[in-house]
């Protein structure tokens, strides 16, 4: 028994050894990649530093500074040996260390994602389970047509056209920006997610506020987080219905709900979470477009900003995050499979 | 396996016979009726049939885009028809240098189909390729591609499109590239996933039993088998391609004006939003369309090309 | 028609009933139809009839004769837009097909049960064994707690499991296949059903694990006197497990015989079907095969 | 017993084909599926391979035609074949396999024809008429109405897509079949079928056959020889009519005799009539 | 809505890079130290061709004209408290100059270098700064030089605190706050807001509100959203369009200025074609100016073709070219080019730079130029342009100073055209070789009376717009709109003279 466990604990740390080998090499991938964009990209990135108007000997100077004299493999050792280090150097475009900006940026664009998937999830999971058990029904088509809304509008166009009606005309929600200047001062900043800081804070009227800012980002990457979950749950659970458990499940009288929901969707959720995990990711990305209708003080505007500019520090610092969480989103995923399949817990 | 027992069909032309033999006399005749049972899977999804109706439509435009459209694209009126509202001399309207705007959907027709059928030809066969190659071989072969996909994977696609162009420099071509470089991975996941689910199967050993060489049996055999889910993918992705071309014309990475690409009209029409809606609300609209069609193409192609459905002697 | 006429009319109980005079379940002209892809209907279960008391009743015929299909139907559980009518379908004095819904559902899994193929893929990955078999009695006897845990255990022991706490805290892919079926047996029996539909339960199973389960099988349907329709495709095996052997081809029953008169069946199907079989002791080759008439199937 | 000298029956056609391995080993991973294994098959002899599920009989099949690799042991064609080495062209061109799912052993994609081609393009052998006459006499010589030729797999029954599987596996005249259980996902009827079919080509051809089953009949119907496996290793040996005779004096053996006369009630509550089978 | 003290204002900002006066070169930023800091002299908002006191109560001018002596007024603070003295104003300009940032050059053509700037630049008593400069320029040239934000007054005592290897508190400068002027700039948050505070120690009349805070919106339709609602009270990045469909709103209105920013495109004079004179003049002809006046910069530029912007001294409003096919034509063809040429244009992704570029793609096409535009962002057409890669690249040109040297000293000066020059400005980009010019605007910068002076730009302008490879197009004007209950706010006409210290709100 004892024994079992220790040799299960010994794969576990393999496999970890393993993950943890792979995490690494993925990160040495995306420092060359961002290395070579920065290099090959046909921006001086002088002249994000010291601007247009330098004269020339300063440009000069500041080219030395950064050592882009040297030869390429020195800059890439260079490069990479700071990056270890979590020195990602001081933002040109915000003149403040890469890594501050992200404690600022990060938790925006993580909270909108997040309020965003948890729209899509809420919604999306009884939507595709709706969709799988009621096939072709009302219900199905409905379904379908939200995601296929989801797959085919642009959401840069989408976001404005729900700007126009839902602030400007109906002024339901709060316009674009995280929050009402009014209150910018009002909230202590400790995980830097606006909300909970104000809950925390017992800020309830800047909550509101808050709220109100962030409901029609969020349901619009919630509609497109939407799409692909529901449609992912409707055909995984179809699949899953067809199963032969299923219909041991029935033969013992068991109701649908209970079918569907403790035996169908449990088996779905392996995969299920996979794909959630991905769209997650893929709101991070989503948030770029986003982020910049809504003036959205995140990553992705923080990223096509500094990638504007040639601001390769920032660029770096903001890819090797976004890598990350996709990477992390990963991990986790896979953890979770663990987790929910035991077939995969023992590792057989 | 056919039914024996099907009533209510009445007699077939000479054609459909033809086709639907049990008993084909040639290859082609095989062939023909494989084809026309995947189109009759197909043809029953009136979904399916207007995605399609969609994607041809969008064809028949691009080929015949300069005798159709009424106004040249990319010449127009600053001074006198700019920003014009829909009206009988100008469908869509016009836009803010007086080009007439359904002109330039229809020309525009020309770049998307090029943008989507290039991605499409670049990327889905990369995919293919590595994984196939991938999933067969196994080993330190399956790492290292594995490795190399996530590594593309991990970085978000816009993003990484949006860093290449920036590298590149802007324009159509190399927006293209971008968006190629970056659409591949998904692909090569999904067949080496399919690859795997192969690996054991019995009708490879038998192949391998005959001889056949690793790169015969990837090419002829394993590719083949993992082309439909592939195409069905990049049916799918059309949308996304197209959203994504658009995003780097939106912003300004894609193609270059005067060329009416949609993102980029809607980029431009972004402006006048508020105020002369149509200028973005009618490449807009075309983008949603088409990917629409590619969308419901998709689904369509995937419930006629699931192997589930291929044939009844799959699941017993 | 068949050569003998529509088989075993539903004229009082079959042999070797039970104690009980009232058959348990009465079938009759049940027909199964799936819509066919050039529209209409495609029947696959044409008209079969036969009571059954509380004795084995095996089911043979190749594949795609309809057996399952009959199984299933009893159990209300065909595929999706399945079709199914009959002129008579009683169960215990019930009528199956206009029943509601409801109670048809509260049938299932309490009185009427149904074993499955291959336990590989009919138990369900995610869940415990134990929580698998304790769901059917949870939802049909409201049970909880300690005493559903006793009853489940009980369960699982009865089908010759040793250390039933065992094996209640595995997954599926923990047990060996033997084990699994029998854990799908207790879970079905644990709400002691009047009735068993096994369809092929040891078909996926080892040649030596195969004769156990048929040994717990055997020992259920004795000690409880519950009926049993055992579906399979070895005419031998079902010859010496059962009382009674439908033999159905296309969808229809062609011969109703005592398993031990086998060797006076009449149909030239059944006859076929037993002298194609190779055999130990009298070897013999060529070996006779099936010469199908288009007569058998109308 | 272990030696490599064949042992058996004449060979019936010249240049007829044997086997003998030595000594095999099979592992996946930790676990050791077939070990220390060994046996001969003489030129043009057939030998039935039986045992439980996963006690290893696929695997050796596999091992010997090279689709999975073996830690350790050899395998060697005797008789006419000798001297090809395991893996060689001459090896594969003397060596098919026919294999138990007819459902999974053909490829879903592609027609009859196609199928039974792709040996002949891989060993570059006959072109144009020669290799269309060729098929054509493969499909012959299976049963298989021309009429098929062009159709799917989906488009065939069971006992079709068997006798296709064997087409394409005699299609190189092979002089050594190794065949996995070839009729245990076929019904009873069609199991005759093709049982007669493979019986007929190994008159007509001289073939030599390795058998895999767990249906003691089925195997004792074709082979001469037997040799009875549990935990990948072997149990028993005998002939055929030693074990009509019954009475085996292995469990394993005696437990797979039991499975194949059907169920024995054990005690006796209905007395049940022993099966009875017509003449 | 928003609160009753504060003013905000929807605003791009993500130019700024800096918020040290000796490093700060962006417009964005200009207009906060203009708010924050305070000068020895200051330009009047309403001419800038004036100058005031700012901390200086006098100034005099020795007859060499190389010496000038300021006076400081009496009882100055810094907002961190501490006293502003002669030190302080003397360290601020030595630092510019020793840091030697990018707007240095502002104060290093006057002959400071490094190596004497502490002799050349000193307190000499309690009020009293001493500037001597190497030769004898215009003293409005000087004066209007020491205007500049770079000469902004910084507290000596408090940088030297925050002082780390010998930067003279650059580093933390950056993002800190270290002035005198009527408002504390709190906190700058990148793309995100910046928020100016009262400073309650200043010494002239305090402002009248106790905040202003920018936010950074992109989006012009966005910002008239925003103020359209009433969340924001002045929108600053208005496009024509959006300006148009305000006029008429009841609690909108709108305010203008002429800028010191020039649009214009250039040819590339190493490209053998576009160096032909006549292919240079037919390009001026090219141009739709009058429709473009009318629709693309409607509200936001006025159609001007010459280097000098409107309100500085000497600047001529001389628009002799318009939309003349024919002409230009005829021009082509004496040029040896009758059937046309392909070239390409760099253009910058933003608006109306595009626009604008793609009409003049359409009219050029008339005349069978076919320009293939080539769009990338700011930096990357920068790129090309500072290497002399371009064919023909659009772009602006906004004044460092009030000055009209600042422009002359790019568009038609070029010492040397050579690919290693020191100095690398507008016109050597262009490969524009012009030593005759080049004097002619040396000359300008000594000639010490204003009205000959004057002249002397006249007449260079008067040759530009003749023969230079540069097609002047517009001169841009600010707007801003404002909700109608804001009061008190006037655009000035340089970066840094827009100011907050009179706004209010009813
Ligand atoms: N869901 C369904 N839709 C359409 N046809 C079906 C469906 N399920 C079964 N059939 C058809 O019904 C017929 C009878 O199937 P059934 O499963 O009863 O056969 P069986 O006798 O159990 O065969 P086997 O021995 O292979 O299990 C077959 O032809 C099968 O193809
Ligand atoms: N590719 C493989 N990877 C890992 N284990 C394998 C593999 N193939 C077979 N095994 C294991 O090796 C053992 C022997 O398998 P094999 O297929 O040879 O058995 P078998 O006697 O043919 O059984 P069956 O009658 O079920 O076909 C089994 O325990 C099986 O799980
Ligand atoms: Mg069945
Ligand atoms: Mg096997």
């Amino acid at each position: 028994m004892s024994g079992g466990r220790l040799r299960r604990s010994g794969r576990a740390l393999r496999a970890l050894a393993g993950g943890a080998l792979s995490v690494a090499a993925t990160f040495l991938g995306l420092l060359a990649v961002t290395f070579f964009i920065g290099r090959v990209m046909p921006v001086d990135p002088v002249l994000a530093i010291v601007g247009d108007r330098a004269p020339e000997h300063v440009v000069e100077r500041v080219r030395e500074e950064l050592g882009l004299n040297q030869p390429l493999p020195v800059q890439f050792v260079r490069y990479v040996r700071q990056a270890l280090r979590g020195d990602f150097g001081t933002s040109v475009l915000t003149a403040n260390p890469v890594l501050e900006d992200l404690r600022r940026v990060v938790p925006a664009t993580v909270e909108l994602a997040t309020c965003g998937i948890l729209i899509g999830i809420g919604l999306g999971v009884p939507l595709g389970v709706a969709a799988a058990v009621w096939q072709g029904r009302w219900i199905d088509q409905a379904a379908r047509l939200v995601g296929l809304i989801g797959y085919s509008v642009p959401i840069f166009w989408l976001g404005l056209m729900a700007l126009l009606v839902f602030y400007a005309r109906l002024g339901w929600v709060g316009g674009p920006g995280r929050i009402d200047v009014a209150y910018e001062y009002t909230v202590p900043t400790l995980s830097g997610l606006l909300l909970l800081d104000a809950a925390w804070a017992g800020e309830w009227e800047a909550f509101g506020n808050a709220l109100s800012h962030l409901v029609l980002p969020a349901a619009l990457l919630g509609l497109f987080s939407l799409a692909s979950i529901s449609r992912m749950t409707r055909s995984l659970l179809i699949a899953e219905l067809s199963q032969e458990y299923v219909l041991a499940a029935r033969a013992k009288g068991l109701s649908t709900a209970r079918i569907v929901w403790r035996h169908a969707l449990r088996n779905a959720a392996v995969p299920l979470l996979t794909v959630i995990a991905l769209s997650y990711g893929g709101l991070l990305e989503g948030s770029v477009l986003t982020e910049t209708v809504f003036a959205w003080p995140g990553l992705g505007l923080y990223l096509t900003n500094s990638l504007q500019n040639a601001d390769m520090n920032a660029v770096l610092g903001a890819t090797l995050v976004v890598g990350t969480v996709f990477v992390g989103l990963n991990l986790l995923s896979d953890a979770a499979y663990r987790w929910l399949d035991p077939r995969t817990r023992a590792g057989a | 396996m056919s039914g024996d027992a099907i009533h209510g069909r009445g007699p077939l032309p000479r054609w459909r016979a033809w086709l639907e033999s049990a008993r084909p006399a040639s290859r082609r005749q095989a062939a023909a009726g494989r084809a026309w049972a995947a189109w009759q899977a197909f043809a029953r999804q009136p979904a399916a049939l207007a995605g399609l109706a969609i994607v041809a439509a969008l064809l028949g435009v691009a080929l015949l885009a300069p005798w159709i459209a009424p106004y040249s694209p990319i010449d127009g009126d600053l001074g006198t028809t700019r920003l014009l509202p829909p009206s009988a001399a100008h469908w869509l309207g016009t836009d803010d240098q007086g080009r007439d705007i359904l002109s330039r959907l229809l020309h525009g027709s020309r770049i998307t189909l090029q943008v989507v059928l290039l991605v499409a030809l670049l990327a889905a066969p990369i995919g293919l390729l590595v994984g196939t190659v991938a999933g067969w071989a196994g080993g330190w072969v399956d790492t290292l591609l594995m490795r190399v996909t996530d590594l593309f994977l991990a970085f978000p696609r816009l993003v990484l499109a949006l860093a290449f162009v920036a590298a590149l420099g802007p324009g159509i071509t190399n927006a293209v590239l971008a968006i190629a470089i970056t659409s591949w991975p998904p692909y090569a996941r999904i067949a080496r996933a399919e690859t795997l689910t192969l690996r054991g199967a019995d009708f490879l050993a038998a192949v391998r039993l005959a001889g056949a060489s690793p790169a015969r049996l990837v090419l002829r055999h394993v590719m083949p088998l993992c082309l439909p889910s592939v195409i069905v993918r990049v049916t799918l992705d059309m949308a996304g391609i197209i959203l994504t071309a658009a995003g780097l014309g939106f912003l300004g990475l894609g193609a270059q004006p005067p060329m009416p690409e949609w993102g980029a009209m809607v980029a431009n029409g972004r402006q006048y939003v508020l105020d002369q809606w149509w200028v973005a609300a009618a490449p807009g609209a075309a983008i949603c369309l088409v990917s629409l069609g590619f969308n419901l193409l998709g689904d369509g192609l995937r419930d006629a090309l699931d192997p589930k459905q291929a044939g009844p002697g799959g699941g017993r | 028609m068949s050569p003998d006429g529509t088989p075993a009319a539903p004229s009082g109980p079959g042999p070797g009933a039970g104690p009980g005079a009232a058959p348990l379940l009465e079938v009759e002209d049940l027909r199964v139809a799936y819509p066919a892809r050039g529209g209409g209907w495609h029947e696959v279960v044409r008209g079969v009839g036969f009571t059954l008391g509380r004795e084995r009743l095996g089911l043979v015929g190749e594949s795609g004769s309809g057996k399952s299909q009959t199984g299933r139907a009893l159990m209300g559980l065909n595929g999706p837009g399945a079709r199914v009518s009959a002129a008579r379908l009683r169960f215990d004095g019930i009528d199956l097909l206009s029943c509601p819904p409801r109670q048809r559902r509260a049938l299932r899994g309490a009185r009427i049960a149904m074993v499955l193929q291959d336990p590989k893929v009919a138990l369900n990955p995610v869940m415990r064994v134990g929580d698998q078999v304790a769901e059917g009695l949870r939802a049909h006897r409201r049970l909880a707690g300690a005493a559903l845990r006793a009853r489940v255990l009980d369960a699982l022991a009865s089908v010759g499991l040793e250390d039933p706490a065992r094996v209640a805290r595995l997954y599926p892919h923990e047990v060996s296949g033997g084990m699994g079926q029998r854990v799908m047996i207790a879970m079905m029996l644990a709400a002691e059903p009047d009735l068993l539909i096994a369809d092929e339960p040891t078909s996926a199973l080892d040649v030596a694990v195969q004769q156990q389960v048929l040994a717990v099988l055997d020992r259920c349907v004795a000690e409880r006197g519950m009926g049993l329709v055992f579906v399979s495709h070895d005419l031998r095996l079902v010859a010496s497990f059962c009382d009674r052997v439908l033999v159905m081809y296309a969808g229809r029953v062609v011969e109703s015989i005592d398993a031990g008169r086998l060797h006076e069946a009449v149909h030239p199907y059944t006859r076929g079907l037993l002298a194609c079989l190779p055999r130990l002791d009298r070897p013999q080759r060529p070996l006779p095969v099936l010469q199908r008439e288009d007569a058998w199937a109308r | 017993m272990g030696a490599l000298s064949a042992v058996g029956g004449p060979p019936p056609v010249p240049g007829a084909t044997g086997l003998a391995v030595t000594g095999l080993r099979v592992a996946f991973g930790d676990h050791v599926a077939v070990d220390d294994l060994s046996f001969t098959l003489p030129p043009g002899g057939s030998l039935g391979l039986v045992g439980g599920s996963g006690s290893g009989k696929s695997s050796v099949l596999r091992a010997v035609c090279g689709l999975v690799r073996a830690q350790a042991g050899q395998v060697a064609l005797t008789g006419g074949g000798a001297g090809a080495a395991p893996g060689s062209a001459a090896f594969r061109r003397r060596v098919q396999m026919v294999f138990q799912d007819p459902y999974g052993s053909l490829h879903p994609r592609q027609t009859v024809d196609r199928q039974l081609a792709e040996p002949l393009a891989i060993h570059r052998l006959d072109r144009g008429a020669a290799r269309e006459a060729r098929i054509e006499r493969a499909l012959a010589e299976v049963g298989l109405d021309p009429g098929l030729r062009f159709r799917y797999p989906h488009q065939l029954s069971g006992g079709q897509r068997q006798r296709v599987a064997i087409a394409r596996a005699l299609i190189l005249e092979p002089n050594l079949l190794l065949l996995d259980e070839p009729t245990s996902a076929l019904d009873a009827s069609v199991q005759a079928e093709v049982l007669n079919l493979l019986d007929a080509l190994r008159q007509r051809r001289g073939l030599a056959f390795v058998m895999v089953s767990h249906d003691l009949a089925v195997v004792a119907h074709l082979c001469e020889d037997l040799v009875v496996m549990a935990r990948g290793r072997v149990v028993d040996r005998l002939g055929a009519a030693a074990l009509a005779a019954g009475g085996a004096a292995c469990a394993e053996t005696r437990a797979l005799q039991e499975a194949a006369a059907g169920f024995r009630r054990p005690a006796p509550p209905v007395p049940a009539p022993p099966p009875a089978m017509p003449a | 809505a928003t609160p009753k003290d504060t003013l905000v204002i929807a605003a791009a900002f993500d130019d700024i890079l800096s918020l040290d006066p000796a490093e700060s070169f962006e417009i964005s930023a200009g207009e906060l130290m203009g708010n924050g800091y305070e000068r020895l002299v200051r330009l009047d908002a309403r001419d800038p061709t004036k100058l005031l006191p700012d901390l200086a109560r006098a100034w005099t001018v020795s007859p060499d004209g190389r010496r000038y002596v300021f006076e400081l007024k009496p009882g100055l603070r810094f907002a961190s408290g501490n006293p502003l003295g002669a030190e302080d104003v003397a360290f601020s300009l030595q630092r510019a100059v020793l840091l030697d940032k990018a707007p240095a050059f502002i104060l290093t053509q006057f002959g400071f270098t490094k190596a004497q700037v502490r002799e050349r630049i000193r307190a000499t008593g309690p009020g009293r700064v001493e500037l001597e400069t190497d030769r004898a320029y215009a003293p409005s040239y000087v004066l209007n030089g020491l205007s500049a934000n770079v000469a902004a007054v910084v507290d000596r005592q408090l940088l030297l605190s925050k002082e780390r290897d010998g930067d003279l508190g650059a580093g933390w400068l950056k993002t800190a706050y270290a002035g005198s002027g009527p408002w504390r700039i709190r906190e700058w948050r990148a793309n995100e807001l910046v928020v100016l505070e009262r400073n309650e120690a200043y010494h002239g009349t305090p402002a009248r509100l106790k905040r202003v805070i920018y936010r950074h919106v992109k989006e012009s339709a966005t910002q008239r959203l925003l103020l359209d609602k009433g969340d924001v009270d002045v929108a600053r990045n208005l496009s024509p369009q959006d300006l148009d469909a305000l006029t008429g709103h009841k609690d909108i209105r709108t305010t203008a200025t002429p800028k010191g920013t020039l649009y214009y495109f250039s040819l590339n004079q190493k490209h053998p074609t576009l160096a032909r004179p006549e292919v240079r003049e037919a390009f001026k002809w090219l141009v739709d100016y009058e429709a473009i006046g009318r629709t693309l910069i409607r509200n936001i530029g006025v159609v001007h073709q010459n280097f000098l912007p409107r309100g500085l001294l000497g600047a001529s409003t001389d628009n002799p070219y318009r939309l003349d096919v024919a002409k230009a034509r005829a021009l082509l063809a004496k040029a040896g080019v009758a059937d046309g040429f392909k070239v390409t244009m760099d253009v910058r992704s933003v608006q109306p730079v595009q626009a604008i570029a793609e009409s003049l793609q359409q009219t050029a096409r008339r005349a069978g130029i076919e320009i293939e535009i080539l769009p990338g962002d700011g930096k990357q057409t920068l790129t090309k342009y500072r290497a002399r890669q371009h064919d023909i690249y659009i772009g602006q040109w906004g004044a460092d100073y009030w000055d009209p040297h600042t422009n002359a000293d790019t568009f038609v000066r070029n010492p040397d055209n050579a690919d290693d020059a020191r100095a690398k400005p507008l016109a050597w980009r262009n490969a524009w070789d012009i030593p005759a010019l080049t004097r002619q605007a040396d000359a300008a910068v000594l000639e010490r009376d204003p009205s000959k002076r004057a002249a002397m730009y006249r007449e260079l302008q008067a040759e530009f717009r003749r023969s230079s490879p540069f097609v002047m197009l517009f001169q841009q004007t600010e707007v801003a709109a404002l909700r109608a209950n804001v009061d008190g706010l006037q655009l000035g006409a340089t970066m840094d003279s827009t100011y907050f210290a009179g706004v209010g709100k009813r």
